[in-house]
């Protein structure tokens, strides 16, 4: 069979990072192929190559055995190539119909609205999601910004349909969704390049895997001779022992006792303690009030009700400013919005929330603490980059996950709120992060984790407190939980049949 | 090497470049130019809008910007000119219209930052408005007559050769640049403007800082206006109108972005000796004013345009380079 | 006393400086300077120079302040900047340059010689009172005036001194004026604040302008409001200080029955000329000194009885416009 | 309540919330000035505000992809004066040939701005303000200081300003008014409904996932100030109808009003959202407030400005107040479709960078 689309020695080099290096990648009609790599790799990069965003410093592309060049995407779409990309980009004033068929120039000049809802409508059944077509974007959580991504790119007709870390911000629920609509548009001859730092999802979905690792692609082969071991060797270029790396430990004092905590309309009737040394996950279906719990523990979104009571005192938080100074670090869902300040280099992101303790006698920035301080977390967490000055804007997604990690440790907290911690970190990383989360609340450190990933939830909370809709549905010990068990709680009667 | 390459692209380099240009420039225009009366004469003929430019590099950084402040210089000057008029000591009366700058730039402030409504619409409305005040104060009179020490402040020198105002400016610059790029004040001022979100899950106080900013522009304001008071020696209800769009050039020239999160105070600085250089030197051979202004927009497109170009050529020249060295290694094979 | 007349041929670097640029009353004053400079011979060339209209103080006094330095001899000054203008006028002076105003001086007249007036300014306000007079008639009626901007001197000081005139003689008696509104030399803001004008006062009769850029946009409005001009019993009309060919248009249809001004040629001239008196040593700036202006004949510097401490050449006098005259003053024929 | 949510988008609801303090306005006005509630009210404000609701519908177009045009005050002069002084040539053309003409100036200048900023990536705000400069001193060395009058236009443009179209009841539609009202229902139907005006909206919203779309930003934009400068230039076309004696400052300072007209009305200063019939009631809202300010003899000439001040800030700050409140309230009302945790004012880094 005839590739459709075939990269041929492709090199990219950014000022300082050769993002890829001599790659070649082919992709047949009807299958699922899946790159894999390590946070900064090259797999996004290669992407932008492949929908026009970039233009390759060398090498060719290849449709149909005949060479194009991509100047942009619309010739990207015009060729049949789609994207769904790693950051949602949606338009937050365009409404969800809008969004979806925002890149089809062939509607015509005049907008025909009816038609547009139905069509927007029907998609987003495929997709087996409810959502109102009719809604701004604005204000659409993340993973319903990924939902209108993805039906954005389902909308196209397309022969190349490009996938980067869809699943990232999805649950389980959505993830199988995903998945049969995937294998279905495979079935109908489509291309489709997948990305994710999920194995389990990946050796579910590929039908081949690519892996890369700094630039170069490594290996090619059928999904089936491939176990994770190899998987990660290939990736990491080292072996690697087993993910979660929990060790039960002795909780100590109540840190954080939330009584009745509720926000109108958002959620209510939250209670749980949360002690010293203790990791309590929060899992839920996406949308859930998870992510608000935690703004109003975190001073953002204050509550309307309930009590708060923090190292035994009863608090009232209602900036982050306050909850900072009180010993709580918040590592937001979306880092690009709330994380990071793009432009600034790594290490002025790390000190942003500190920078108080890096001032001097004369009240001015003392640039070489902050800079030993930005190195040792590079080292720690090895993120990968030129050096620290590097704008945190330049950064591969997971290494930019890890400056928001480095900047909030460096606060020293009491209490650490994670909110999807591992969101678009590879492997490595990942399990890095959790040894990190283990050795912390070895440390003392009573920390809370949002969580859509249900292995990683099972396996490293000490307790999890399942949410639904708003509500607290339960806590479960980690000793008496399954994944069963939680998908119950968090999807209420429906999914247990 | 790359560091060295590096720093010429940078838009400061650019500016400097610029500046020695219009310097030689007039010097081959104009004997007059090199006459050091004329070095003086060509801060003071502006230094009440360069002392302003520079809060306004703050709060442009910061992603804001305050249309409001020459009205606020004069609304200060006709406040204190006033006081002075019913028979109010000038000294105090030289508080009050500082106070009352401190109070127009605390209530943009409160709107801006508090409110959260855009600072374009706001300081729009306070163009408009505290101009009013400002004819409020003085309907068609010109009040002048102040006390020679007062005067003396805006037309003699005070250090050296060199004015009050252009002292301030000093003073304000240094302290500026220090405040802006060492302390963290000022990586508060960059972290609101790239991404005020992220600012405020840091913790960063972003309503303080805004209205921190708001109060100083429109306090250095004030002082401006009473400069400009000073150095006129007279004051009318129109006094310093206009002047808003000239600060807001210069700190543009100087390669802030209108959108926030960048920009440096060098950059402002290189580029107020531009535009003060260019129309000096415009101005000793006799060329308009309009078309001085002609020469200044042109210029301030061009300062954008140069090096954009400039930089997609050399993207150009890197892929023609990387492409001849792929096809001379593919010969190899 | 002597009568001093110029001798022509010396060498005086001279800078005319307008309110603003754009202006034709001040390109009129401009040519009448440059016949001047031709009479005399002067080698160096007449500079004219001028700011912007919406930077005419600040660029006034940066141009006064760079003269200094250029090496300029002799400054002549439409001063829009008031008192402003003094420190920077004054500098010039102590520099040892020559300082002449006109069109409109400086208040305190600090900083400068010698004001040339175009005409006495109380007798502006006469000429303004007259015309109201002379358009309302005996019975009188209610007006307003519509002034350029609250800042400016001269128009300030016709307005202070013609309200003088209408509450010291009780020949005006009958006229009422109802408030002073600004139209800031823009034509846009002058017309909507004519409009504002006769719908806040419906009693009212008259429009006084004494600017040229304010006195047509009110006719415009009026004529479009069907207030005055064609086929109307032109129930509101506007007089005031304006440039004959600028209203040849509203002076047909009757929108602007009368009106006044002076000419700007001479008043370039005659600036010109006593200017260079006094920068060639000539006269002195001192009352009494009697000089020739060349065509324009003999003139004496006095004191100005309308500023203290100030000195003026007065030109005159008023030329009063009607439709019996316009076109031979804009130099056409009048058609049958 | 869903189903008035569905009917009601935030941005009508600014327009209605504008709309009910412009009558606030008017009522308080029409306790203050006799015979406010009038035909003639109407017929004034609609026509003086005509011409900043035609150079504000420009704008918006501009605003909208996240731009800016302060030029337009430039534009509008130079093209009331340039045609002007065609017919001081030659009193012969046509009026199609002068409306055309005053149109195409004005394109061809909205060009050259739409040039710069969309394919050599020059922020528009630099681009704008230095073409406000650049074109008012084209104005004036093309100008020379000469005017144009009244009388040397011709008797049918002369006449053209107080022209009434039609009546309805006691309100006259004046030409003025009329072409105003046509250009926001033609601008408005065009953003509504043309693709090319949902593309304006997705550029301003989000400009990195613009391009990432495949919509052709660059041509956009570039589109945008063409008619930008288009409706500048048939707004100077009415600027020399209305005014009819111009000098080279004419329109100096306009861009401040059109910017401010289109704040008022709710048009986001950072792109993406705002509409035509804010546009024109912002310009409306000002320009009632001014009527009636200058129509209040008892307040002084000099307390204008300060009172103007303050009604425009306290018309922004009522609309956004009143905006959040009935979108909280709508938050709460349902659940599944909140508004989000915190307002997030999108980046606004330039498309540029
Ligand atoms: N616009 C850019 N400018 C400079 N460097 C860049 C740019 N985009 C990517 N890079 C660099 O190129 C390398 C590859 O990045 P890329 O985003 O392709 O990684 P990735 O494999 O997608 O990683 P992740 O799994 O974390 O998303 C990284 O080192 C990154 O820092
Ligand atoms: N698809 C959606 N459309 C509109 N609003 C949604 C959607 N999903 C969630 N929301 C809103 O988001 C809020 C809860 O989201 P939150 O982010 O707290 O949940 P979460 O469990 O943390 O989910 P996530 O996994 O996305 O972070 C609710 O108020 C809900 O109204
Ligand atoms: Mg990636
Ligand atoms: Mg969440």
């Amino acid at each position: 069979m005839e590739p459709v689309l075939a990269i041929r020695r492709v090199s990219k080099r950014f000022d300082g990072t050769q993002a890829l290096d001599d790659v070649s990648l082919e992709l047949y009609p009807g299958e699922v192929h899946t790159l894999l790599g390590e946070n900064g790799a090259g797999k996004s990069t290669l992407i932008k190559i492949m929908t026009g965003i970039h233009q390759p410093d060398t090498g060719e592309l290849l449709l149909d055995d005949k060479p194009i060049s991509i100047a942009n995407s619309a010739q990207a779409q015009h060729y049949g190539i789609a994207a769904i990309y790693q950051e949602p980009m949606v338009f937050p004033d365009l409404n969800v119909a809008e969004n979806i068929f925002i890149s089809h120039q062939n509607r015509g000049a005049i907008m025909r609205w009816g038609n547009l809802y139905r069509d927007a409508d029907a998609i987003l059944k495929r997709l087996g999601v409810t959502l109102d077509v009719r809604s701004p974007a604005r204000g659409l959580t993340l993973a319903a910004q990924q939902t209108v991504e993805i039906a954005k790119a389902l909308s196209l007709k397309t022969r190349v349909l490009i996938m980067d870390e869809p699943t990232a911000s999805l649950s389980a629920h959505e993830v199988a969704q995903l998945f049969k609509l995937t294998r279905n548009l495979r079935d109908q001859g489509v291309a489709i390049l997948f990305i994710s730092h999920r194995l389990e999802e990946v050796f579910e979905i590929s039908d081949r895997i690519t892996i890369f690792r700094d630039g170069k692609r490594i290996s090619t082969g059928l999904a089936h001779e491939y176990t994770i071991e190899r998987a990660i060797r290939d990736m990491v270029g080292r072996e690697m022992e087993s993910f979660f790396h929990k060790t039960l430990s002795q909780p100590g004092d109540v840190v954080l006792s939330v009584r009745g905590l509720a926000r109108q309309g958002v959620f209510e009737g939250v209670n749980f303690d949360l002690r010293a040394g203790e990791v309590l996950g929060f899992a839920g279906l996406v949308g859930s009030g998870r992510t608000d719990v935690a703004l109003a523990l975190f001073g953002i979104a204050p509550p309307d009700a309930g009590e708060i009571y923090f190292q035994g005192k009863r608090v009232n938080i209602t900036s982050p400013e306050m909850a900072t100074q009180l010993g709580i670090a918040y590592v937001p869902e979306d880092r690009r919005q709330h994380g990071l300040v793009m432009p600034f280099p790594i290490v002025s992101n790390i000190s942003l929330p500190t920078l108080r303790r890096y001032i001097n006698r004369i009240g001015l920035i003392d640039f070489d603490r902050e800079r030993r301080t930005a190195n040792e977390f590079r080292n720690r967490l090895k993120i990968r980059s030129e050096s620290i000055a590097t704008p945190a804007g330049k950064l591969s997604g997971g290494n930019q996950q890890k400056v928001v990690l480095s900047k909030w440790l460096n606060t020293r907290p009491k209490l650490l709120i994670l909110d999807e911690p591992t969101r678009g970190i590879d492997v490595g990383a990942k399990s890095e992060v959790h040894a990190m989360i283990n050795d912390l609340a070895q440390q003392g450190l009573a920390i809370l984790m949002i969580s859509s990933d249900l292995p990683e939830v099972l396996g490293m909370s000490d307790r999890i407190l399942v949410m639904r809709e708003g509500r607290q549905m339960g806590i479960f010990s980690r000793a008496e939980t399954t994944q069963e068990v939680i998908m119950t709680a968090a999807m209420g009667q429906e999914a247990a049949s | 090497m790359q560091r060295a390459i590096n720093g010429l692209k940078r838009w400061e380099t650019l500016l400097f470049i610029i500046f020695i240009g219009t310097v030689l420039n007039n010097v081959a225009q104009s004997p007059a130019y090199l006459n050091p009366n004329n070095f003086i004469n060509l801060f003071q003929l502006s230094i009440e809008k360069i002392i302003v430019a520079i809060t306004m590099t703050f709060i442009i950084i910061n992603g804001e910007i305050d249309l409001s402040v020459a009205s606020i210089m004069g609304m200060a000057a006709c406040i204190m000119a006033r006081l002075y008029d019913v028979g109010v000591p000038l000294e105090t009366g030289i508080v009050i219209a500082l106070a009352s700058g401190a109070l127009a730039g605390a209530f943009n402030g409160f709107w801006v930052a508090v409110v959260g409504l855009p600072s374009l619409a706001v300081t729009l409305a306070g163009l408009v408005g505290y101009r009013g005040i400002a004819r409020i104060m003085l309907e068609d009179r010109s009040i002048g007559g102040f006390p020679g020490w007062f005067n003396a402040f805006g037309q003699q020198p005070v250090l050296g050769s060199l004015t009050l105002g252009i002292v301030v400016f000093i003073i304000l610059f240094l302290v500026g640049a220090i405040i802006l790029h060492r302390s963290a004040f000022g990586r508060y001022v960059y972290a609101i403007g790239s991404n005020k979100e992220a600012a405020i899950y840091a913790g960063v106080r972003v309503q303080r800082v805004k209205m921190t900013l708001f109060i100083a522009s429109g306090m250095v304001a004030a002082l401006a206006g009473l400069l400009i008071a000073a150095r006129f020696g007279a004051v009318r209800g129109n006094t310093a109108d206009g002047f808003e769009l000239d600060i807001v050039t210069m700190v543009l020239l100087g390669g802030v972005s209108i959108f926030g999160g960048s920009g440096t105070l060098v950059g402002v600085g290189l580029a107020i000796l531009i535009i003060l250089n260019l129309r000096n030197g415009m101005s000793l051979i006799n060329i308009t004013g309009n078309t001085q202004t002609l020469v200044i927009g042109v210029l301030l497109i061009l300062s954008v345009l140069i090096p954009n170009w400039g930089r997609a050529v050399q993207t150009w020249i890197m892929r023609q380079r990387l492409r001849s060295a792929e096809l001379a290694k593919g010969g190899e094979r | 006393r002597d009568v001093v007349v110029a001798e022509p041929g010396q060498e005086v670097r001279m800078l005319l400086l307008p309110k603003f640029l754009g202006i034709l009353v001040f390109d009129e004053a401009n040519q009448g300077a440059l016949e001047a400079a031709a009479e005399l011979e002067n080698p160096a060339p007449l500079i004219f120079d001028g700011p912007t209209p919406e930077n005419s103080v600040a660029g006034q006094i940066e141009i006064v302040t760079n003269a200094v330095t250029q090496g300029i001899q002799a400054l002549m000054i439409s001063n829009n900047a008031g008192d402003q203008i003094a420190p920077a006028a004054q500098a010039a002076l102590d520099a040892g340059l020559t300082v002449v105003t006109w069109d409109s001086p400086i208040p305190s007249a600090v900083g400068e010689q010698v004001f040339v007036a175009q005409v006495d300014f109380n007798e502006t306000g006469k000429v303004l009172a007259d015309m109201a007079l002379s358009i309302l008639g005996e019975e009188g009626g209610q007006f307003a005036i519509l002034s350029a901007s609250p800042d400016a001197a001269n128009q300030n000081a016709w307005i202070a001194a013609m309200q003088e005139v209408l509450a010291s003689d009780p020949a005006y008696a009958n006229l009422e004026l109802l408030t002073i509104v600004y139209g800031n030399d823009q034509s846009e803001e002058s017309y909507n604040q004519a409009l504002g004008l006769v719908d806040a006062y419906p009693e009212l009769d008259l429009i006084v302008a004494p600017t040229s850029v304010g006195g047509p946009a009110a006719a415009k409005a009026l004529q479009d409001e069907g207030l005055c001009g064609e086929g109307t019993d032109n129930s509101v009309v506007v007089t005031g200080l304006m440039l004959p060919s600028e209203v040849l248009a509203y002076v047909e249809n009757g929108c602007i029955p009368e009106f006044a001004l002076w000419s700007f040629v001479d008043l370039g001239y005659l600036t010109y000329y006593v200017t260079y008196l006094l920068a060639t040593g000539a006269i002195e700036a001192e009352p009494g000194v009697m000089f020739e202006a060349g065509r324009m004949g003999t003139y004496e510097i006095t004191e100005d009885p309308t500023r203290e401490n100030g000195l003026r050449v007065l030109m005159g006098p008023f030329s009063i416009y009607n439709i019996e005259n316009i076109y031979a003053a804009v130099g056409m024929e009048a058609p049958e | 309540m869903t189903a008035i949510r569905r009917l009601v988008r935030p941005e009508q609801l600014r327009e209605i919330s504008l709309l009910i303090l412009i009558v606030l306005a008017c009522l308080f006005f029409s306790t203050q000035i006799n015979g406010f509630l009038s035909g003639r009210t109407f017929a004034r404000v609609s026509t003086s505000v005509a011409i900043i609701t035609v150079v504000a519908v420009g704008q918006t177009l501009v605003v909208l992809t996240r731009n800016i045009d302060l030029s337009v005050g430039s534009i509008v002069g130079f093209c009331a004066y340039f045609v002007g002084m065609q017919f001081t040539f030659d009193r012969t053309i046509p009026p199609a040939a002068a409306v055309a003409m005053a149109i195409g100036v004005g394109a061809l200048m909205g060009g050259f701005n739409g040039l710069l900023v969309a394919y050599a990536r020059v922020p528009a705000i630099i681009v704008t303000l230095g073409t406000l400069a650049i074109y008012r001193g084209l104005l004036v060395e093309y100008g020379n200081a000469r005017t144009v009058t009244t009388a040397n236009l011709p008797s049918w443009l002369v006449g053209l300003q107080p022209t009434n179209l039609f009546s309805i009841g006691d309100i006259d539609i004046r030409l003025m008014a009329f072409i105003a009202i046509v250009v926001v229902l033609v601008f408005q139907l065009g953003l509504g409904y043309l693709q090319f005006g949902r593309r304006l909206y997705a550029i301003g919203s989000n400009p990195d996932a613009a391009r990432i779309a495949g919509i052709p930003a660059r041509r956009t934009v570039f589109l945008a100030y063409v008619m930008c400068g288009a409706l500048a230039g048939l707004g100077g076309f009415m600027f020399l109808v209305r005014f009819g004696d111009i000098t080279i400052v004419a329109a100096q300072g306009l861009e401040l009003q059109v910017v401010a007209a289109v704040v008022v009305g709710g048009v986001n200063i950072f792109g993406g959202s705002g509409t035509m019939f804010g546009a024109m009631l912002g310009a409306v809202m000002i320009g009632t407030l001014e009527y009636s300010l200058t129509r209040m003899t008892w307040i002084s000439q000099f307390w204008k400005d300060a009172l103007l001040g303050g009604f425009i800030l306290a018309a922004v700050a009522a609309d956004a107040i009143i905006l959040t409140r009935i979108r909280k309230f709508w938050a709460r009302t349902e659940l599944t479709l909140a508004a989000p945790v915190s307002e997030t004012p999108e980046v606004r880094r330039a498309a540029g960078d």
